[in-house]
């Protein structure tokens, strides 16, 4: 919600005079964004106090966040709504942006604003590492789990054009003959295979999520190389009561600066371990 | 003048014709009894009379306050009957004391609530009809661990002390054991000997006899005979009177 | 309601019967039939005006999703409806008036908007996600089978006099009432096989939402069998029927008769709760179909909405069913 | 079971006091003492077993999780009770033995392993699980009392005389009854800001839940309404008061000591349904902080594990607040 | 000898000694009728008769099976206890037909699913009942569309259709209006004529006189007196025995 006592003309303006920009992120996603659990209140902070604050989470998105703000010259908070309210738009102005490692998409270009983009993942397929299954071509005709309504559910259903990825961030053709099945999260997919269960072999995520599933000690391997790229980008609500554009093209030069001056390669390296800020080119 | 007056009193559930054209009067410090066999509709009779059933036909009168039979429940109807209400005690044959409140409390309850009394006066009021029903020991205790006998007698002292110009008993001792029947109706008896109105339905014909100044015979809905008791135990001029008195011994 | 008004209508049916006799002759009417009809009038009164109630706050809640926008024009003198159109050619919306009234008065600057929906999603997705009701009715119907018996055995449990019987019941019920249902649903799903059971996503769901509505019911259960009066069972026991007997041919019965209404409101409340057997990803039941139809298009609200129509008529359609299940089992009650 | 085995606490203490006197002058006993020891010995052996049967289900329970696996051993003469430890330096893991049963006989090959639970994730997360505490119990708490007094004006409406009142009463029970409750956490989050109401994230949650939670409940009130007998009215309005003195003062204290086990019950399901209202954002409730601990890092059994202990807790302590009150309110019982 | 024998009957309800040592013969064909006032024991000794209560000391033999009290439900006991039930008829103040049935369903229950007869056998058993009963005409209605003394007819029809040796009636016409006693006594006193043994717990003196071949009079647990009719309505020794009649009326 809003703050202000005098009406700000545009979104921009509101969050100047609130001194606080409020960020939703899923703190479901390590590395990007993880709740810490011996997390600590900031002191002195202005966010209001059903929102988090810097100290109470961590990871890459996190940064990102924490860095516009810096930016903007205003302190940065969060709140952890569902990631459907997030993707669906429509926030009725319970926040102002999205860093949540958003894949730009068609559908979601219809409701929400996107800057240019952050950073580019990698979605890669794994398998349960005594499955036997070593290459692309094994995977065909195989239960294959994704997450609901990402984009590698759209991907494995080959609607491209749900998809809305440049020709350019396409890397292989879907397998064929698969069965999607869609759990609530990627996570999940992950969690199954760990737990024993064979209902599927393989799943389609994004390669720091696979990576973070093998350090955690899953027993999953990863099968070929990257599928596509996705681009990543900061979301700001179209629907918003106030005017938007001003806040948009102040984070995009945002973002542009923070590639150019190294900050967020330097955040890549040190969440993910390389540099996943350079566009992809075939 | 009659403290009581129903007129031309017509009840009907749905489709049955319970109370036919039914008209009494009852002079002040009058007791009667009324008789006849179940279902002829001496209860629906009683509860017309302070309006916890809506007659369909007909008008009510207590103590000056007249009340005719309406289906529109006006703002005005209400109060009427409210005002009816505060002029008539009920006892019923459940009892019906309030569980949730001890003696003292189901006692003070109306008083409090009805006529804004305050607790102190209440209580006051209260414990001298209970002591008049001679419990005044049990004030504190809850209706679950008084006898039946107990209940009934305390449901007594509730009515009186709202202070009305009338009591109607519908059965006050058919639910008790033998043997607790005759505190409840000794208490009866003292009421009716310090002159209070009494309208009361019930099977002892011992306690009619003795108490009653007028007994009322009712069939299917209709007064059949009425009179002393002496008249109407001894040589009832109806059969069907006749015919019911035998049956109950 | 249903049954209120069902009722209501019955006697409409015979009323109208019986009238008509006193239509062909026209005699004068006896006092006892205007007193009827008199009251026969009262109460259709009240059916109508209760239906007429509910029918405006259908209206009501249609209009509050009607995307329709109330502005005062004309310096406050018309209050215009207008409606939040795409203007064809180019992508831009703007308000269309469909019609305005006159209040004469000048009733000041104001605007009320309501809520839009894609109405076009909803005729896109309406059969794909109502495809799901067999899925959440036979979850549902499945569960409430398995829980009613579970509730049922925990019940006898809680009255048994052999201690671990007694224990146990009272353990599953604090066990189960005292965790999540989503838990249940995981463990189930994830964590018993690796005790060696491994059931498929249905049955995983279906025996988590068993246990954990047996153990709430249980206690619905437990006060059924404890309505059954003393003198009930010990007519059954003086007649000579063992413990046994005597529960399963007179107590049950009637405590069944009494378990039924809040058994009801558990069913429906099941109906949905079904949606986190999805959770498992084999089960593909409305609330499931609704996300995956919502999610990918951004229209999570309208894919909600047309859930929860399907979800409302299968609640009122059961309503009237447990009616017709109450009025048979009360038929001793005449 | 608290309850009973509470009475029967209770009854152990006094006892203890009573059998004092006669320890002191060893007179022999009288049939009656023998009689009354004889019963109050069976009790608290029943007591006893149950209370046994409670830990011996716990221990399994336990075991279960414990993660450590029976195998076969020595051809089949013995079992080994073994725990999959990290050996020290390098990253695997295997099998350590931590000691053996002879059975004598070979018994067969098996092996028969429970579930590992990632301990170290648990003690590190215990702390923060452990803090969505306040937030469960208190949007559980404002939300149970916005449904009951909806749940109350709702059961009231249903015995309304004026049509739309009736109405309006079986339209909101209807309505929300038939939709899920998530729908109704997001509609009040997200839909009503553009009809001009706006909530915070706990508020939008806690009106959803006492809505939902309210529609419920009113058949229980309903119900606890109806249950207060026909005579009790009839006697308060012989007694002069209003139809609204009658309900205040006499119906409504009855109906709510009825109502109090259901309530109950409605509550301890609710501590786990305002997990819902962690879909806003804005409250991080246990099983918020759950998901959250566990899911970026596959511990997502363990963490809903340590969810569930905490709730099963709430709901014991929950449990017996409410026997008091039941007892408070059944002293006109006695 | 004796069809029932009660020998030395505790009972006890946590520290109330209900029983006080109770012995107690019945004869074949004998009607017993127990008198006294409330809370004496004489639903206690009734019910420990077929062990609807378990005696906490003493013996209960009805027809030859002799069950001695026990705090071990062994299933012996458990055993014993059916086949004594088997020989004992109970009829209660409060009727407990069962709800869920029509009448003749409530009088073939037992004799299925207890004795394992056909339908068609135990119906025709029980339609013989209910024409002793008179009510052979309302066969297919529920309990709740009877009247009490209806009720109480076809409870006792249940019970006989399970032919026991003995009948134990607790105040079978306490529950009931006055005009629908008398058809409950009847169909006992038709009974009593057909040469039942019967025990019965009553208030109706008349009847008592009318029917027993003994009267035993119950005070807190104990038996007082005992003997014909005759004797002890005329001249009761025991000074509570005339206390308690003069207050029944
Ligand atoms: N609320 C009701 N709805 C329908 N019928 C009723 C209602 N109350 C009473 N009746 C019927 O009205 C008739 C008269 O009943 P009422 O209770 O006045 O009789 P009564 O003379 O008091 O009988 P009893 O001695 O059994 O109390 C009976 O046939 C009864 O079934
Ligand atoms: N289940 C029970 N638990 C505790 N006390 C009981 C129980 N049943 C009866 N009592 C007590 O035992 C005593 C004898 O009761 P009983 O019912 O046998 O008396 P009764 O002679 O049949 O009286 P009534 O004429 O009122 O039926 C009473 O004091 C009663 O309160
Ligand atoms: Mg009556
Ligand atoms: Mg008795």
């Amino acid at each position: 919600g809003g703050g202000a006592t005098e009406a700000p003309k545009d979104l921009l303006g509101q969050i100047m005079a609130r001194g606080t920009l409020v960020v939703s992120t899923d703190p479901n996603y390590a590395p990007q964004s993880v709740a810490k659990p011996d997390g600590k209140r900031t002191e002195g902070t202005k966010c209001a106090s059903d929102q988090l604050t810097a100290g109470e989470l961590e990871g890459f998105d996190v940064d990102v966040a924490l860095e516009l703000g810096k930016r903007l010259g205003v302190e940065t908070c969060f709140v952890t709504p569902g990631w459907d309210l997030i993707t669906a738009g429509s926030w009725a102005d319970k926040w102002d942006i999205s860093v949540g490692s958003m894949t730009i998409t068609t559908g979601r270009q219809q409701v929400l604003h996107f800057t240019s983009p952050y950073y580019y993942t990698p979605a890669q397929f794994a398998a349960a590492a005594d499955s036997g299954i070593a290459s692309l071509d094994d995977i065909a005709n195989q239960p294959v789990c994704v997450g609901v309504a990402t984009t590698y559910e759209s991907y494995l259903n080959k609607k491209f054009d749900d998809l809305g990825l440049p020709e350019s961030s396409i890397y292989a053709q879907p397998p064929e003959g698969v069965t999607v099945i869609p759990l609530t999260s990627d996570q999940d997919c992950a969690q199954s295979i760990g737990a024993g269960r064979t209902d599927f072999q393989v799943y389609l995520t994004s390669g720091t999520v696979v990576d973070q599933n093998i350090a955690s000690g899953v027993p999953v391997v990863k099968v070929g190389s990257p599928v596509y790229s996705e681009d990543l980008s900061v979301a700001i609500d179209k629907s918003h009561s106030l005017d938007p554009t001003s806040l948009v093209s102040k984070l995009d030069e945002a973002v542009k600066a923070m590639h150019t001056d190294g900050t967020l390669a330097k955040l890549s390296n040190q969440w993910f371990g390389i540099d996943l800020t350079q566009a992809p080119n075939k | 003048m009659p403290i009581v007056k129903v007129s031309n009193l017509d009840k009907y559930f749905g489709r049955l014709h319970v109370l036919k054209n039914i008209s009494l009067e009852v002079a002040e410090r009058e007791v009667v009894v009324i008789i006849g066999r179940s279902g002829s509709g001496k209860s629906t009779l009683l509860r017309c009379i302070n309006f916890l059933e809506e007659p369909d036909n007909g008008m009510i009168e207590v103590d000056g306050i007249s009340v005719p039979a309406t289906h529109r429940k006006t703002r005005e109807h209400n109060q009427q009957v409210h005002d009816l209400r505060l002029k008539t005690g009920m006892v019923f044959q459940e009892f019906n004391l309030f569980p949730h409140l001890n003696v003292i409390e189901n006692i003070i309850e109306a008083p409090v609530t009805v006529k804004k009394m305050s607790k102190e006066q209440a209580s006051e009021i209260g414990m001298r009809f209970l002591e008049k029903v001679g419990l005044a020991a049990k004030r504190s205790e809850f209706p679950a661990r008084l006898s039946g006998g107990q209940k009934q007698r305390v449901a007594i002292a509730r009515a009186l002390a709202m202070e009305p110009r009338v009591m109607l008993f519908d059965e006050p001792t058919s639910a008790l054991d033998p043997e607790l029947i005759g505190e409840v109706l000794n208490v009866m008896k003292q009421l009716a000997k310090e002159g209070m109105t009494m309208a009361i339905v019930t099977h002892e014909m011992s306690f009619a006899r003795e108490v009653a100044d007028r007994v009322i015979y009712m069939d299917e809905g209709c007064i059949i005979e009425q009179g002393e008791p002496e008249k109407i135990f001894a040589a009832p001029a109806d059969p069907r009177t006749k015919q019911f008195l035998e049956r109950i011994r | 309601m249903w049954k209120r008004l069902e009722s209501r209508f019955h006697f409409f049916a015979m009323a109208t019967v019986t009238t008509t006799p006193s239509a062909s002759t026209p005699a004068p009417k006896s006092q006892a039939q205007l007193i009827l009809e008199r009251n026969r009038r009262a109460r259709r009164n009240f059916t109508l005006s209760v239906v007429a109630s509910w029918i405006a706050m259908l209206l009501l809640l249609l209009f509050l999703f009607s995307g329709l926008k109330l502005k005062s024009s004309a310096a406050g003198t018309q209050i215009a409806i207008t409606k939040w159109v795409e203007t064809t050619g180019n992508k831009q919306k703007q308000d269309e008036t469909l019609f305005s009234l006159p209040v004469g008065i000048p009733s000041g600057e104001f605007a009320y908007s309501t809520i839009t929906l894609d109405w076009g999603f909803v005729g896109k997705n309406f059969a794909f996600i109502r495809d799901g009701i067999w899925q959440t009715i036979g979850i549902s119907a499945l569960s409430i089978v398995t829980a009613t018996v579970l509730a049922l055995l925990a019940a006898l449990g809680r009255l048994s006099t052999f201690p671990p019987v007694y224990a146990l019941s009272t353990f599953y019920v604090s066990l189960i009432r005292g965790t999540p249902l989503f838990l249940q649903v995981i463990f189930f799903f994830l964590a018993l096989p690796q005790l060696g059971i491994d059931l498929s996503g249905l049955w995983a769901g279906v025996i988590a939402l068993g246990l954990n509505y047996g153990a709430y019911m249980s206690e619905i259960f437990r006060a059924g069998l404890l309505s059954v009066g003393k003198g009930q069972r010990e007519a059954a026991l003086a007649l000579g029927m063992t413990q046994s007997q005597m529960m399963l041919r007179i107590v049950i019965p009637q405590a069944l008769r009494f378990a039924v209404p809040p058994t009801g409101n558990e069913f429906i409340a099941m109906l949905k709760d079904s949606a986190l057997v999805s959770a498992t990803g084999f089960v593909h039941e409305i609330l499931w179909r609704a996300g995956a139809a919502g999610k990918p298009v951004n229209r999570n609200l309208e894919a909600l909405m047309i859930a929860a129509v399907f979800y409302w008529f299968m609640t009122i359609s059961f309503s009237a069913l447990q009616d017709r299940l109450e009025k048979y089992m009360a038929r001793g009650d005449r």
